[in-house]
């Protein structure tokens, strides 16, 4: 039997990993993916959790994750379109109108 | 609705008939203005005349629940102190209408309704008995003065001049809040009622560290809008950027604010810690007196040396108040009303000049006294009256501050009558630039001189400046009971001895008779 | 009719309103008639009250007419009203008869002038406000007739207001008397600090045991009235206004600066001779000051080319003389000098007035000459009021002088011998200055063509001839009863009895003759110097400067006070206050307040740094919060 | 047996999440999110949650990462170079991931800490989508709803943004 803290740990290096890609890349959809890891992550840790709580509350959250997961990637790949056919460019480095 | 309320929202009613009035058609709309702030004055001349001459206690009180939960009651009432700056708000509010008649082109509309809106400030400022009713119409009257400046004024350094003016009186009026906020809570931990209500707040026992906070706190405030000396600077870019009704009005009344809230409220309610104060505000005055008169002579443009001799004066009003005595009091409050007319007519004055002319500088100027006759009678009276001849409004009541600071401490007078000397100097070397010598420039040559509008304005000016010179006695007598009644109430509490003879607290000087009383006390 | 005495007054008041207000459409003759009629209203009254008071015993010859209480305010009552008593009504008569005349006198002299209405009001004005100070019945009402007097002076000589000379004369003649006031004002305060009471009655009365004699109350208020009335009578420190005040017209001279303003102070220390004899230190101050500037102001006159200048330079030394009889207790002598003086020092400035009409406005004597035979009227008259300034016999100016001069003599020889040098140099420099215009060779360039005034201008010139021949007579000494004038005065003067210096003894009588003969003898030896220097041989003035070039340089040049009180005064206090608005308001307060206005505006940019604009800088924030959260929340 | 299959899964997943990440060409990056997706779907499955795992191989492995892609085609982006002045930004990137990373490690040990106690039995609960479909629709009917909104208020936002500009 597995027990969660190992996926736990598995949870939170994806996790971290999804901080660094949103850091280290430039490109925005990718940025964007690395948050979609990072949710992932969370779900995992969710439903380790409500396994080793022994309630199915974890996993309707994560079912509840997912769907704002879902609106979000549509909504912030819009953005990113209308971005792109402003600015041409979707790398986060050169979007930088709001600076003083 | 008592006659109070009534004069004190009357201008507002005015400044909604203005706001619905059709916007093309000017006239129409000053012509309501004047309407209303006339009616104004003709009712305010009831206060005048319902007056009972000798009762120094407050009049007209009329009081209604506003915020029970609170204990903040709509309050208003007037006693001799106050009667004569409504009346003096009033009157100068018309005056102010009918001499914007010409001056304001644009927004006029918007104009109108800022002037009625800073009567009604004005008033409630004057006649308001509760802490939270003053501070309310207090800082209702800030924003049509900051308008009045900042859009009106001249193209130059308005903002700046606006933005200054206002920020240096919100700092000084937070502070007052503050400071009302622990009166109010002090009201209510001593007497368990919670009440902002000025009445009942005279009657409270503050101790002495306390009441030097508070009086530090309403004397900033009230410091700021006199000027005195240190916090002056904002008033000559506020006169010299308002258009010339602005500074008739802050001249007039404004300026005033600030020594009516030493008599009202720093002198009854924290008696101790004023008669320790007597000698810093007495400094700082003598200081104004000395500082304005000086710097107004070095002045290249008129309006901001009407200013800074406008330090001056009011460095005068504050001794006679600190004088604390009879004599003293009764010639600041007189003192007060001189400058409202004196200062009110120069700024008229300046304000035909720069219609002509445009330019305050006086170098621009130069022989206009052949040119504009009519016009250099007017500037003369009014000189005259604000150097203190005798004969004109000055002099009785710079003679009584000057009594009154003497019988105090001598060497205050000898130092406050030098002002006399340097406001004759600064105000006749202006004249004679600005109206003697041969009128060497071309344009001097054509100018009109003063329309019957004008020649009104100034009439009615002229005609109170000289009033008040040859018969002050119905004001002296409406005056002295109530500046009594404050004076009564810093005694009972403090070293000063009776009330009546107002003896100078430290040392008795002279006569060997009073020095063998002094050696009794 | 005593109580009509208001009516003194409103005589003149009606004139202004009249002139000033109404008289924009009057053609000239009307304004000044009704100039002139408003001023013999005043003076008719006054006689008739005189007439009236001469006929009561001397005792209650005081008497106080009070209008409306002006200010009742604490302790402090002051009313309108007047006091009719004997020193009041000397100088009543003494001002309105001397202005009436002026008046007239004006008529022709300002008639092609194109601000006669304007001339006429203030003239008025000016006997309204004078005729206030010498009838008050209070310190307060004085001071308010004692600044209105200032007030019109200033008006007046700024009446060409044209030309900066006149304008800058009037401001400072303004402020210099404001000095003055200032004294005043002090010492009406510390009057009433000591008396509880401005009026002159209750003052007065309760002086002598109020003050202890020679106390430090009664000398600083003595002091500070005597600062007032320097100013006024344009003594040692503050006569600097009166020489420029020749820049007004002649007339106005003749009123202001002769007969009537300059007066002002002395008989303010007539009125308070009272205190004055409390304080013998003041009175030794009066009579030293007095008698410097009888000298000091008769050297300048020496050297003076511009004949009005003589004339004013001999006002301040004939004042100075007042001053020192004030000052030595003979009260009653100043005033009769007062009066004499008014009469001829006006014919000398209407006489000077008519010579410059004829020489269309020349003034300086060095272009004049030999107008004897021109202008023969203004000659005589002239010469009378040289005769009765220099103190010769039969005419007034030596009966006065003479009695100022056997007064000193009791108290200090050198006083005495200071009045008697001024004497010498007045006779010196008024002859000289008859022998420079009217005798000696014509030196009146050619196309000046010299012309009699017209006779309205000569009329006013006989009367006060008249005048100054028969002025001495009010003040006859030795013979008994000759005196009229002290007699009249004596209820006034008497409150200070005990300090005058009155002991006529029989054995005296002789000596005081002797002293007679001494002054007039003084007064010729002036006189025949002059006319020795300036008719016999002309050449002496020049040699005689050249060999003393340096002190003629200094005394021509008016010792140089102008520009040293220039220097030492005016300019500090304008680089000062420059100096105080540039520096201290500007950059110390304006500084201040703009200074924390940038600090507000300084921290703020710094802190704009943080929008980078990088999107991922703020993800890191978010992380690097959520980390720290974590971190307090669990690991702590 | 669990085990090793739990021990691939996370080898697998953590590998190709470090390769999307260092991967320059974007649509490399979102195939490996895909198989982390997968990964993810098997330890799902592991863990008992079948009903989830099938909905998250269905919503992300499906439809994100399919979107993804077509928004990746649709831009046709090339490759990612490497900006040169950055390197400041990597240097802060790395040293914060670090630090992040040993503080979850520090977190996850203290959450478990709290939770250690609490291990209820591990029963295998027969029918998984019946009892959150149970659970879904009375305990949590209002967030229910609440999601539906939400996804038709992402529906509206998606075509306003990227709809068709005039």
């Amino acid at each position: 039997m597995v027990d969660t803290t190992q996926y736990l740990v598995l949870g939170a290096i994806l996790f971290c990993l999804g901080v660094a890609g949103v850091f280290i890349r430039r490109n925005a959809i990718v940025i964007f993916m690395c948050i979609e890891l990072m949710l992932n992550a969370v779900n995992l840790t969710f439903i380790a959790i409500s396994r080793s709580l022994g309630s199915i509350d974890g996993q309707v959250f994560v079912f509840f994750i997912m769907t704002v997961a879902a609106a979000e990637a549509a909504v912030g790949l819009a953005i990113i379109l209308s971005l792109y056919r402003r600015r041409q460019t979707i790398n986060v480095d050169e979007v930088n109108l709001l600076k003083w | 609705m008592g006659l109070i309320s009534t004069i004190t929202f009357l201008p507002l009613i005015g400044a909604a008939l203005v706001a619905i009035g059709p916007r093309e058609k000017s006239t129409t709309l000053k012509a309501i203005a004047l309407a209303v702030t006339l009616l104004t004055f003709f009712i305010s001349i009831g206060l005048f005349t319902g007056f009972a001459v000798g009762d120094g206690d407050f009049q007209f009180v009329e009081e209604r629940p506003w915020v029970e939960g609170l204990g903040i009651k709509y309050k208003v009432g007037i006693d001799g102190i106050s009667l004569f700056l409504v009346l003096l708000s009033t009157l100068l509010s018309v005056v102010a209408v009918a001499a914007s008649w010409a001056d304001i082109q644009k927004r006029v509309k918007e104009f109108l309704i800022c002037l009625l809106l800073l009567e009604t400030g004005m008033i409630g400022v004057f006649v308001s008995l509760d802490l939270f009713l003053f501070y309310v119409f207090w800082e209702v009257m800030l924003i049509p003065m900051y308008l009045l400046i900042g859009v009106w004024g001249n193209p130059a350094r308005r903002v700046y001049a606006a933005v200054k003016f206002f920020i240096y009186t919100m700092f000084g009026s937070l502070l007052m809040l503050v400071a009302i906020l622990v009166l109010y809570f002090y009201h209510g931990s001593s007497t368990g009622t919670y009440s902002f209500d000025l009445i009942s707040c005279y009657a409270l026992k503050i101790p002495l560290s306390m009441q030097i906070w508070l009086f530090l706190a309403f004397g900033l405030a009230f410091a700021i809008k006199v000027p005195m000396f240190p916090f002056h600077t904002w008033l000559p870019d506020a006169h010299t950027e308002a258009p010339t009704v602005g500074s008739v009005l802050l001249a007039a009344v404004l300026l005033k604010m600030g020594t009516y809230g030493f008599l009202r409220f720093n002198l009854p309610l924290f008696p101790e810690a004023s008669v320790m104060f007597v000698p810093l505000l007495a400094g700082l005055a003598l200081v104004g007196i000395i500082y304005g008169a000086l710097v107004a002579m070095v002045q290249a443009d008129v309006k901001r040396l009407v200013a800074f001799s406008s330090v001056s004066h009011l460095g005068f009003v504050v001794l006679g108040i600190f004088a604390l005595n009879v004599e003293g009091m009764t010639g600041a409050m007189l003192q007060m009303l001189n400058h409202g007319f004196s200062t009110g007519a120069l700024f008229l004055i300046v304000g035909m000049l720069y219609e002509r002319r445009h330019t305050r500088l006086i170098a621009d100027f130069g022989g206009l006294s052949k040119v504009m006759p009519v016009f250099a009678t007017f500037f003369m009276i009014v000189t005259l009256s604000s150097i203190g001849l005798p004969g004109l409004n000055g002099f009785v009541g710079e003679f009584l501050i000057l009594l009154g600071a003497f019988r105090t401490e001598p060497l205050w007078a000898v130092f406050a009558a030098l002002g006399v000397i340097l406001a004759a100097v600064y105000m006749l070397w202006m004249f004679q630039r600005v109206m003697f010598g041969e009128v060497d420039k071309e344009e001097n040559r054509t100018l009109k001189d003063l329309s019957l509008r004008e020649v009104a304005i100034l009439l009615v000016m002229a005609f109170f400046i000289v009033q008040f010179g040859v018969y002050p006695k119905p004001y002296i007598d409406r005056i002295e009971p109530s500046v009594k009644v404050v004076l009564k109430r810093v005694e009972e509490r403090t070293a000063l001895k009776d009330a009546g003879r107002g003896e100078p607290i430290k040392r008795v000087i002279f006569t060997q008779h009073e020095k063998k009383q002094a050696v009794q006390e | 009719m005593i109580n009509y005495i208001w009516m003194v007054t409103l005589f003149p008041l009606i004139g202004v309103v009249l002139n000033g207000l109404a008289g924009v459409k009057f053609p000239r003759k009307v304004t000044g008639a009704i100039g002139s009629l408003a001023i013999l209203g005043s003076f008719l009254t006054a006689c008739l009250i005189f007439a009236e008071v001469l006929r009561l015993p001397a005792a209650q010859r005081t008497s106080e007419v009070v209008l409306f209480t002006w200010i009742a305010c604490g302790s402090l009552l002051v009313n309108i009203g007047f006091l009719v008593d004997p020193l009041s009504l000397v100088m009543l008569l003494t001002v309105s008869g001397v202005s009436f005349i002026i008046h007239i006198y004006s008529m022709g002299y300002m008639a092609e002038d194109e601000g006669f209405r304007r001339y006429f009001t203030y003239l008025n004005l000016f006997v309204f406000f004078m005729l206030i100070l010498v009838s008050a019945n209070s310190f307060l009402l004085m001071f308010v007739g004692w600044e209105g007097v200032g007030l019109c002076s200033y008006l007046l000589i700024g009446f060409w207001y044209q030309r900066r000379a006149p304008a800058d004369a009037g401001k400072k003649a303004f402020v210099v008397n404001r000095i003055g006031d200032y004294g005043f004002l002090l010492a009406m305060m510390l009057i009433f600090v000591t008396f509880k009471t401005l009026d002159f009655s209750t003052v007065f009365a309760a002086a002598p045991h109020t003050l202890e004699s020679g106390g430090l109350a009664v000398t600083l208020i003595t002091l500070l009235l005597f600062l007032g009335a320097c100013g006024k009578s344009a003594q040692i420190p503050l006569y600097v206004w009166l020489p420029d005040a020749m820049e007004g017209p002649t007339p106005v001279s003749a009123l202001i600066h002769a007969a009537t303003m300059v007066t002002a102070g002395v008989y303010m220390v007539v009125r308070c001779s009272v205190l004055y004899s409390l304080a013998p230190l003041s009175m030794d101050v009066v009579a030293i000051i007095g008698c410097l500037t009888a000298i000091y102001a008769a050297s300048i006159g020496l050297m003076q080319n511009d004949i009005k200048r003589v004339l004013a330079y001999s006002t301040i030394s004939q004042l100075g003389y007042m001053f020192l009889a004030c000052g030595v207790g003979a009260f009653s002598a100043g005033i009769f000098h007062l009066v004499t003086h008014a009469f001829f020092k006006a014919l000398l400035f209407l006489g000077a007035g008519s010579v410059m009409h004829g020489m269309a406005g020349e003034l300086d004597m060095r272009k004049m000459g030999a107008l004897k035979s021109k202008m023969p009227w203004t000659y005589w008259t002239f010469l009378i009021g040289t005769l009765a300034l220099a103190g010769i016999f039969p005419f007034a100016g030596f009966f006065s002088k003479d009695e100022i001069l056997w007064d000193v003599l009791q108290k200090s020889t050198v006083l005495w011998a200071g009045g008697a040098i001024g004497a010498f140099m007045t006779a010196f420099y008024m002859f000289r200055a008859v022998f420079m215009t009217f005798h000696g060779e014509s030196r009146v360039d050619e196309q000046v063509h010299v012309h009699e005034s017209p006779r309205v201008m000569l009329i006013p010139l006989g009367v006060l001839a008249l005048l100054s021949v028969a002025g001495g007579f009010i003040g006859l000494p030795l013979i008994e009863g000759g005196n009229r004038l002290k007699e009249f005065l004596v209820p006034v003067i008497a409150l200070a009895g005990h300090g005058a210096a009155a002991q006529h003894g029989a054995h005296e009588a002789g000596f005081e003759a002797v002293m007679m003969v001494v002054s007039l003898g003084v007064a010729l030896a002036g006189i025949a110097l002059a006319w020795l220097m300036y008719i016999k041989n002309p050449a002496v003035p020049e040699k005689l400067s050249e060999r003393l070039s340096g002190l003629y340089r200094l005394i021509y040049n008016k010792y140089f006070v102008d520009e040293a009180c220039a220097a030492v005064i005016v300019e500090p206090v304008k680089n000062g206050s420059l100096f105080l608005w540039r520096a201290c308001d500007n950059k110390v307060i304006d500084g201040a307040v703009n200074g924390s206005g940038a600090v507000m505006l300084r921290a703020s940019r710094i802190l704009q740094r943080v929008q980078t604009g990088m999107v991922q800088g703020y993800a890191l924030g978010f992380v690097g919060g959520v980390i720290a959260v974590l971190y307090i929340v669990f690991a702590m | 047996m669990e085990q090793v299959l739990f021990w691939i899964c996370g080898v697998v997943s953590i590998v190709f999440a470090v390769m999307m990440i260092l991967k320059r060409n974007p649509v490399h990056s979102a195939l490996c999110l895909i198989v982390v997706f997968l990964c993810l779907a098997v330890s799902y499955l592991l863990l008992g949650a079948e009903f989830l795992a099938a909905v998250q191989v269905i919503v992300y492995a499906g439809a994100i990462m399919v979107l993804f892609l077509f928004v990746i085609m649709l831009l046709n982006l090339d490759d990612e170079v490497h900006s040169p002045g950055k390197p400041r930004m990597a240097l802060i990137a790395g040293s914060s991931i670090g630090s992040g990373l040993i503080l979850l490690f520090l977190l996850t040990g203290g959450v478990f800490k709290a939770l250690s106690g609490t291990r209820g039995a591990e029963k295998v609960v027969a029918g998984n989508t019946q009892a959150v479909a149970e659970l879904l629709f009375t305990k949590y009917l209002l967030p229910f709803e609440v999601t539906s909104i939400l996804l038709l208020a992402a529906i509206i936002g998606a075509i306003v943004l990227a709809g068709k500009k005039g």
